[in-house]
């Protein structure tokens, strides 16, 4: 049977679609707002320059009435959740705006005692695509402007979400471009390999972009930040670049959601998502672990098995 | 079993974590035994390998060291019941990160060395030596640590040496014309 | 893809003997397919699975004869259905055996040529009607229910074991047939020997052992008070049917032919010898039956054991 | 006396000045972005984006030591770094908003304290500045005062004319010099005529009626809405040509180490946080307000200068789409 | 800056021989926060340890590293004499020069440099230590004992003799378990109950024991030393303290005809009933599900017989709250029920054996009761179907122990022992009967067992077949068994009139369920599992909780006894003391920090971790932190690994020690 066949894959998503879940969006988050089943909803509302848009958390009927849904809404906005980044979820039930993508960080931040699914009511997305970085924003996503993520996305409907916005439709023979490079860099001999990452971890500033938008990176005291001990050097040299990122990518492994924002908001474009990418594939290898919509009792590094494979250990 | 006496050029620096009910008893015993392994190995003991965190590894990478050995309790042994076990996943998981990012994963070895296997403490430690010097001091973290943003020394980019003699400056400006 | 809406369709590899001393059971199940909207396309260019002898003499052909049918069957859509235990059970195997052992997988795709289809499901035709199909669903169906009819339901060797290869029902305690039996209307008996052994192709070279066994299978059945056996096997049912009245030449009276019975103690018995004819129907001759097929197109003539009478005496011609 | 320079000699004018062993820095395809970096010949000028860093880590870089110490017999010895090494440098090709950042910095710089790791580079850097353009709709420098043709803070200013040459202003005696240096690359004339500049969306700004506000809204419901989406990280800090702010690390350990400075952001949670565990900018609404307040009222308060350049980097870059120049538009408006 | 002294040990010539230890005395002197270093013959002799403690008064030294030989050697011994000279004891490290270096190494020079790099990074570990102080925990000295069976009854009497006080737990209304059911044991065929029953008499006439039958475990919290177990009483509709046990009650009921469950089903009581006449309590309860009165609301006949008026139909459940400080886990085991696979289970069933359909294949501890002079049949085996006596008897070892394809992989170790006996109880019983096993191996390790298996083939009569049986059925009155003789390579038949089953021995139901409330871990069987297989035989993962007897894994009275008795001198081994003092090497939550992501509870094999709240001053919730229990905690580090912002961290192994020791590599 073929697995493409009863999708419904056209070659560009109009601004109509997403229009329809814009409204469908507003019709909810006033409805929610107005019979008081939540104090607030985090969502999208445009921006100022063309097809662009901004999280916003919106408390009143009337700017409940402006939230859009467009391609330009980029955000995981998972992040504004948990309390100990942002805590925009104060007292009582939020809604929150979820794309499949946002869906799998809810759930692992569920699993990770961050939220609780009775706190939140979610206004699920199905959700063709967003826009790449640097690509003309026309308000039509097409092949063109597709976001690399999303050329591989298995998550366009955001199962387990009280409402969901949008009919399924996707946009046909995309390329797997993020496959791809990880193909390519995992056929690079070593040594290759090391200068790939190298070249790109100079070029980090630390400014902290990738770690601020990461609705994992809920910890407090960041250990990149502790100086006592101090595991990673915390000035933007190469060193502690270098560690730094490594740090992180284990850090998230087996909990990582593949939103890929990370990769989206670094100023330097350094593709941190392969390195989130590569450890999900190998605890899916390993241990047959995927991070899922639903949450669960732990993570693939929180627990074992007693035939765990071990080939590598003499 | 090495015979110590022989002089190498090139003596890498080799760092053990191990755990101390199982392999670093195992070590000990090697002692008692008076067996005779290279003396590159420096061992840093841990309650299990449950507490062996991937930073230490990078860590000791970044100070110097050119081969990283992790060994701890058979599965099944751990005084601690299951550290072994998580530390299996953990550096499972890291080990592909390493390859990733272009570490040869010859210079970090695994290894279950039980109380009872000083032997066996004795063959890990000399061959993962003996394969370290063969490949080599580690280049990859050492060179990084020296490495610094362009504008930190602006100018060290500048080769001294090329420094102009007129007749070529002067050669090229007439090429301008 | 909503169940139910969707219509089943499957590949199908009947095999030698559905085409040959086993036909009844191709046309009556192609018939019952038929009857229950089933789709069923035969796999072009099919040949002989090996059987039951060919892994014994050379395994890297019995697993290539396999192997290059799957690969065939592959190019038919829809899971792999499959009469013939005998050959349900080698292709289960083959794809169990190439799954596990990866060199062996490679001399096989050498000799074939091509890959080996292992993910191409492997269907017995019981699992298709009481799962796929869905024993409600068949209940459902049934036009003329086999009431009255008491069947002793026989398995055989090859349908469940080994366990981990057809994965079909309990190894050594099922009850697929039964379950199937009761949807059709009619009453599984319960009986000792449905698991044991018909003997299968000693049937040419030793058929002394043939008759052994198959008659202990027999009396056990007559003896539970059953009025026909069921089988899933071609190679059974020419086991039970056609060599039924060698098998009474034989052996007659009943209880004084049960294997080896070493420790012995005297044997129960008394009452009057039963001789009955049982006559041995496939399991789709039966549910074709039930789905109200005419008879005429089930192959009731051919066989040697005439089921008629039974039929007739239980008002099911 | 306008000189005219055409694209050609410009690179050659870089080729000369890497053989006379200064260090040339310009905009520079790096992998796949384009930052300031040490250019090596002229055909390493990119000039048709804007780099995604500013230059002001020429002067002030990501990252310097400042001093290295160790333990010897139970006394620490410090070493200073030798700043008379810092090289001659050259500037090429920044656009107003990104040359103009030392005009405003310089202040700051030899204020109270002399950052003389700052002054050494910039007394020994010549800056050549390029009139813009391009620009995009993030761009505001029109609005905080600046312009695509600002000279402020270029040695040399070029614009760039429609035959693809450049015309030449020698904006300081050090401008002066390079060109004098170089004289045969130069030409005289009118030259053709300059290419248009693109118009900018966002309206000019009253500057003081901006800061009049500030000064009335320390507290504002207005932070807190801002706040509710900055996620703090320090993206726009760091891009920016003139955030100037840095924290001091000791690296290795208490006996043998490294004292070095760093960028920092007033974005991060960390930035004010006390020995004593308490932080007075305890929330990012705090945080923002002092990013706008230190750019529109503190530093004009001290310097008579705005800390903004209008480059728009920071609305480009901002993870939650941030807008500035929205933000002061809508200040501005009242 | 602090004031290390290193101690750099020759060990007479042991270390000396290869490494030149005063230079390493001497470049130990010269690191960083060193204060005094010198060298020594012997550090661990009584002169090597004055010198220690000298050193420390006369150069105020405030840690102290000896280079000698391995810590696990002589590390007590060293802190113990810094402990004397005042300082902490966890500042006192060594560092192993001997059997890792001088032992290890033949190259002076090598050996030397390698010593010099040890004793670094040893200072570094003293420089980064803290001083840490033993941990206390009160000792609650009484003792909980779940299970009333040979196991439970023999812990109870240990510590209870000892002077403690201890509860028991009993789930049906008598204790005695499975023993009491037995006919004789072996291997010397004495009276089960003649020897059980008065150790079931002595916990009921205990002073220091309280027993609670017909009652369950509804919740466990605490750690060592301080547990609270909420302690459920099932309603038993007879008021304890006023049933005198005269019986009349259950002579008068009407409904008689209820399968005795201690029978195995094959005997009859009634709907208010003791389980067996030796029961103790002697107390009846009634089985509400059977029970007319509860049932229909009409009859009340035994209320209306009481003479005492015992007899309460309105009482309810009731809960009691106990402080104890140790629990010992007897909760015994029960026989695989081996008809078709149950639901859910990886375990597959044996419909092939008609075992529950055929009445008179029946399972051992249905052959004790027959066999049992107490049992339904008085002690004749009598089979169940037609009361025959059976001519011949088939058993069957093995039916489902030590069967990998039907889900069980284990020997149930005690069904050898047990068949043999069973087969010389009919023999002496039915002297022309004939006894058939059907075996795998007959394991007989232990005193006097093999003798008593060889006297059941030899002298006994039993006929021992190798091999397995693969079907029964019925035929007329018989039952024909096809089974297989290895050893003559055949196929054989069988006709039995009675066929015994040696099932496999499982954990009680709800094992799983009772570990969950205790927080201890069991295997795939729900068999509870020892905090070491070799070394820790009796003691849980979790602290303060004891193993006793199957519930473990598979054993007979001898080992259950040997391990009850086990079990309860840990108890009195922890009851020595008021307060536990424990090693301080635990872990810690830093609460600033910790954002209760409770990664580290996920990982941590001890149950040490649990969720705190935080609250402000006006008692809102903060937050949820992670809280280590100190007395729980195990020290492994594991959870300081796994938390990803180290705001968890294990004392003694500090990731601040531990940096510095790879920053000198």
């Amino acid at each position: 049977m073929n697995a493409k066949a009863n999708k419904n894959q056209v070659t560009s998503i109009e601004p109509a679609y997403y229009q329809a879940i814009t409204e469908a969006i507003r019709k909810e988050a006033v409805q929610i707002l107005k019979d008081e089943t939540v104090v607030g909803v985090v969502g999208y509302l445009p921006g100022r320059r063309k097809g662009t848009a901004s999280p916003a958390l919106v408390t009143t009927v009337e700017e409940a009435e402006k939230l859009i849904f467009s391609p330009a809404c980029v955000n995981n906005l998972s992040v504004y959740l948990t309390k100990a980044k942002k805590g925009v979820l104060k007292q009582g039930k939020v809604g929150i705006v979820a794309k499949g993508c946002d869906m799998r960080a809810l759930a692992g931040l569920m699993t990770e005692s961050q939220l609780q699914r009775e706190d939140l009511f979610i206004i699920g997305v199905v959700c063709p695509g967003v826009y790449g970085f640097g690509v003309e924003r026309t308000g039509t996503l097409t092949e063109a402007n597709i976001a690399r993520k999303c050329r591989e996305c298995t998550v366009h409907m955001p199962e387990g979400s009280d409402v969901a916005a949008g009919t399924h439709t996707e946009l046909a023979d995309l390329t797997p471009e993020e496959a791809e490079e990880m193909a390519r860099i995992e056929a690079m001999p070593q040594a290759e390999r090391w200068a790939f990452w190298k070249e790109h971890f100079s070029r980090c500033i630390r400014c902290m972009a990738c770690r601020q938008v990461c609705p994992f990176c809920y910890c407090e005291q960041c250990l990149c930040d502790k100086n006592r001990p101090q595991a990673v050097e915390s000035s933007p040299r190469p060193a502690g670049n270098m560690a730094w990122h490594l740090v992180r990518a284990m850090h998230l492994a087996g909990r990582c959601g593949g939103c890929a924002e990370c990769e989206r908001v670094c100023p330097m474009d350094i593709p941190l998502n392969l390195l989130n990418r590569r450890m999900a594939q190998e605890l899916k290898e390993l241990y047959d672990f995927e991070a899922g919509l639903t949450p669960v009792e732990k993570g693939p590094l929180n627990e074992y098995k007693e035939n765990d494979d071990q080939s590598f250990i003499k | 079993m090495h015979a110590e006496h022989i002089k190498h050029d090139f003596e890498p620096k080799i760092v053990a974590f191990v755990c101390t009910w199982c392999t670093y008893a195992g070590a000990d015993l090697a002692g008692t035994s008076r067996m005779q392994y290279p003396s590159n190995v420096r061992v840093l003991k841990f309650p299990c390998t449950g507490r062996i965190d991937p930073v230490f590894i990078l860590r000791a990478f970044q100070k110097g060291a050119d081969g990283v050995l992790v060994s701890g309790c058979h599965p099944g042994d751990c005084h601690y019941m299951a550290g072994n076990f998580h530390a299996r996943r953990r550096f499972a998981a890291f080990r592909a990160l390493l390859s990733f990012v272009g570490v040869d994963l010859n210079r970090l070895q695994f290894s279950w060395v039980s109380a009872a296997e000083g032997g066996k403490w004795v063959d890990v430690v000399t061959e993962l030596t003996e394969r370290v010097r063969t490949m080599g001091p580690m280049p990859e973290f050492k060179e990084l640590e020296h490495e610094e943003q362009w504008s930190t020394f602006a100018g060290a980019s500048v080769d001294k040496s090329t420094v102009l003699n007129s007749p070529e400056l002067k050669e090229a400006y007439d090429s301008i014309g | 893809m909503t169940p139910g809406k969707k219509r089943l369709s499957y590949s199908y590899y009947p095999g030698c003997s559905l085409h040959a001393s086993g036909r009844e059971y191709d046309i009556s199940t192609r018939a019952l397919f038929k009857a229950l909207n089933v789709g069923l396309k035969e796999v072009p260019d099919w040949f002989c699975c090996g059987a039951t002898p060919a892994h014994n003499v050379d395994e890297l052909l019995s697993l290539s004869l396999c192997a290059k049918n799957l690969s065939l069957a592959e190019e038919v859509e829809g899971d792999l259905a499959v009469a013939c235990a005998a050959c349900f059970s080698r292709l289960k195997t083959t794809q169990h055996h190439l799954k596990e052992d990866d060199s062996k997988r490679k001399q096989v795709e050498v000799a074939i040529d091509g890959p080996a289809a292992l993910n191409k499901p492997v269907k017995h035709i019981l699992e298709i009607l009481a799962r796929e199909y869905g024993l409600a669903k068949l209940e459902e169906s049934v036009k003329k229910p086999l009431l009255g009819l008491k069947v002793a339901a026989y398995y055989g060797c090859l349908l469940t074991r080994p366990p981990e290869v057809p994965e079909l029902d309990d190894c050594e305690d099922p009850s697929i047939m039964e379950d199937l039996l009761r949807a059709l209307g009619a009453e599984p008996v319960k009986w000792s020997h449905r698991m044991e052994c018909c003997g299968a192709n000693f049937t040419l070279s030793r058929p002394g052992v043939v008759l052994k066994l198959s008659n202990a299978i027999l009396e056990s059945a007559r003896f539970a008070g059953a009025d026909c056996i069921m089988v899933a096997c071609p190679l059974c049912h020419g086991n039970l049917d056609i060599r039924q009245k060698e098998i009474k030449d034989a052996y007659g009276a009943p209880d004084s032919t049960l294997f080896g019975n070493i420790f012995g103690s005297e044997l129960h018995g008394g009452s009057a010898p039963d001789q009955r004819d049982l006559p041995i129907f496939y399991v789709t001759q039966l549910a074709a039956l039930a789905m109200g097929v005419a008879s005429g197109s089930l192959g009731f003539e051919s066989v040697i054991t005439d089921p008629k009478p039974l039929l007739r005496d239980k008002q099911l011609l | 006396m306008p000189q005219i320079i055409t694209e050609q000699n410009l690179r050659s004018l870089i080729d000369l000045l890497v053989k006379e062993a200064k260090l040339v820095v310009g905009p520079k395809l790096s992998g796949s972005v384009v930052l300031y970096e040490p250019l090596t010949a002229g055909s390493d000028l990119t000039l048709d984006a804007l780099p995604r860093r500013s230059s002001k880590e020429l002067f002030f870089p990501i990252c310097e030591d400042i001093l290295s110490y160790k333990r010897e017999n139970g006394a620490m010895k410090v070493a200073d770094v030798d700043r008379s090494k810092f090289p001659e440098t050259v500037l090429i090709g920044p656009p107003p908003c990104d040359a103009g950042s030392p005009a405003i910095l310089d202040a700051v710089m030899s204020w109270d304290y002399k950052d003389e790791f700052y002054l050494e580079r910039r007394r020994k850097s010549t800056i050549v500045g390029i009139a813009c353009t391009k620009g995009d709709d993030a761009c505001f420098c029109r609005a905080v005062g600046l312009a695509p043709d600002a000279e402020a803070g270029s040695d040399l200013f070029l614009t760039p004319l429609k035959d693809g040459s450049y015309s030449c202003k020698a904006v300081t005696e050090k401008g002066e010099a390079l060109v004098a240096a170089h004289l045969n690359l130069f030409a005289e004339g009118a030259g053709a005529e300059p290419v248009p500049f693109v118009d900018q969306a966002v309206e000019k700004l009253d500057l003081v009626k901006i800061k009049k506000w500030l000064e009335e809204h320390f507290e504002d419901p207005l932070w807190e809405k801002i706040a509710d989406i900055c996620v703090g990280c320090g993206a726009c800090a760091f891009i920016c040509p003139a955030c100037h702010c840095f924290d001091i690390n000791d690296e290795g350990s208490t006996d043998d180490g490294v004292r070095r400075k760093h960028w920092d952001a007033c974005g991060f949670s960390k930035f004010t946080n006390h020995a004593s565990g308490h932080n007075p900018r305890d929330v990012q609404n705090k945080r923002y307000r002092n990013r706008i307040m230190h750019k529109f009222k503190y530093y004009d308060d001290k310097f008579g200068k705005t800390l903004c350049t209008g480059c728009g980097r920071c609305i480009r870059a901002c993870p939650v789409g941030i807008d500035i120049a929205d933000i002061l538009a809508q200040i501005n408006r009242g | 800056m602090s004031r290390i002294g290193v101690f750099v040990c020759h060990c007479g010539e042991n270390i000396s021989r290869t490494v030149d230890v005063e230079q390493v005395a001497k470049a130990a002197g010269e690191i960083p926060g060193v204060a005094y270093s010198c060298d020594y013959k012997y550090m661990c002799s009584d002169p090597g340890q004055t010198l220690l403690k000298k050193a420390v008064a006369e150069h105020k030294l405030d840690g102290v590293l000896v280079a000698a030989c391995s810590p696990r050697m002589h590390e007590k011994t060293f802190r113990k004499a810094a402990e004397a000279a005042g300082l902490n004891p966890y500042l006192c490290e060594m560092a192993n020069i001997r059997e890792h270096c001088s032992w290890v190494h033949e190259d002076r020079d090598m050996a030397t440099a390698k010593a010099k790099d040890i004793v670094k990074l040893m200072v570094e570990r003293v420089r980064k230590g803290k001083s840490l102080a033993p941990i206390t925990v009160p000792v609650t000295k009484r003792a909980l004992v779940i299970g009333g069976g040979i196991a439970g009854i023999q812990a109870a009497l240990d510590v209870a003799d000892a002077g403690h006080h201890v509860i028991m737990v009993e789930r049906d209304p008598s204790i005695g378990g499975h023993m009491a059911q037995l006919s004789e044991t072996f291997p010397t065929l004495d009276c089960s109950q003649c020897i059980m029953t008065p150790k079931m008499v002595d916990v009921a006439n205990h002073p220091n024991i309280t027993l609670y039958t017909y009652s369950e475990i509804e919740k466990v919290e605490g750690y060592i030393g301080n547990f609270q177990v909420t302690v459920k009483h099932k309603a038993r509709s007879v008021d304890e303290s006023k049933c005198t046990g005269c019986g009349v009650c259950m002579t008068k009921c009407p409904k008689k005809k209820i399968p005795n469950e201690f029978d195995q089903g094959h005997g009859m009581r009634p709907a208010i009933y003791v389980p067996f006449p030796q029961a103790v309590p002697n107390t009846p309860v009634i089985d509400r599900e059977n029970c007319t009165m509860f049932q229909s609301g009409k009859c009340g006949v035994c209320a209306k017989v009481c003479g005492p008026g015992a007899v309460d139909y309105e009482q309810k459940d009731t809960f009691t709250v106990e402080d104890v400080g140790a629990i010992v886990v007897a909760t015994g085991f029960k026989l695989y029920t081996i008809d078709r696979k149950p639901e859910g289970s990886p375990i597959q069933g044996y419909g092939e054996f008609g075992y529950g359909t055929i009445p008179d294949i029946i399972d051992g501890m249905t052959f004790e009761r027959l066999a049992s002079a107490s049992g339904p049949t008085g002690g004749k085996i009598l089979r169940p179907s037609d009361g025959k006596e059976p001519k011949q008897v088939v058993f069957i070892q093995c039916v489902g122990s030590r069967a990998r394809e039907k889900g069980i992989s284990y020997c149930s170790k005690v069904c050898c022992m047990y068949t043999a006996k069973h087969t010389m109880l009919y023999h002496h019983k039915v002297h022309d009967g004939q006894a058939y096993v059907f075996f795998m191996d007959a394991r007989t390790p232990g005193k006097g067992y093999d003798e008593f298996w060889r006297r059941a083939v030899e002298e006994e009569e039993a006929v021992y077949i190798r091999g397995m049986v693969s079907r029964m059925y019925q035929r007329g009155d018989k039952i024909v068994v096809m089974g297989s003789d290895i050893q003559v390579g055949t196929q054989v038949e069988i006709e039995a009139d009675l066929v015994v089953l040696a099932t496999a021995v499982q954990p009680q139901d709800g094992a799983d369920l009772l570990a969950q409330k205790l927080g201890i871990s069991y295997d795939k069987y729900n068999f509870y599992s020892e905090a070491h297989a070799k070394l820790k035989p009796v003691e849980c993962a979790t602290a303060g909780i004891y193993l006793a007897g199957a519930c473990q894994g598979p054993k007979d009275i001898p080992d259950t006894v040997s391990q009850a008795s086990a079990a309860a001198a840990k108890v009195m081994t922890l009851f020595a003391k008021d307060k536990l003092e424990r090693d301080p090497v635990v872990a810690k939550v830093n609460e600033k920090y910790c954002v209760g992501c409770f990664a580290c509870k996920k990982v941590c094999a001890y149950g040490a971790i649990e969720e705190k709240e935080i609250r402000d001053r006006q008692g809102n919730l903060v937050k949820k932190v992670a809280y280590v229990n100190p007395g729980v905690c195990g020290g492994c580090g594991t959870c300081q690994a796994t938390c990803p912002s180290k705001s968890i961290e294990l004392d003694g192994y500090t990731d601040e020690q531990i940096m510095a020791m790879i920053e000198a590599l």
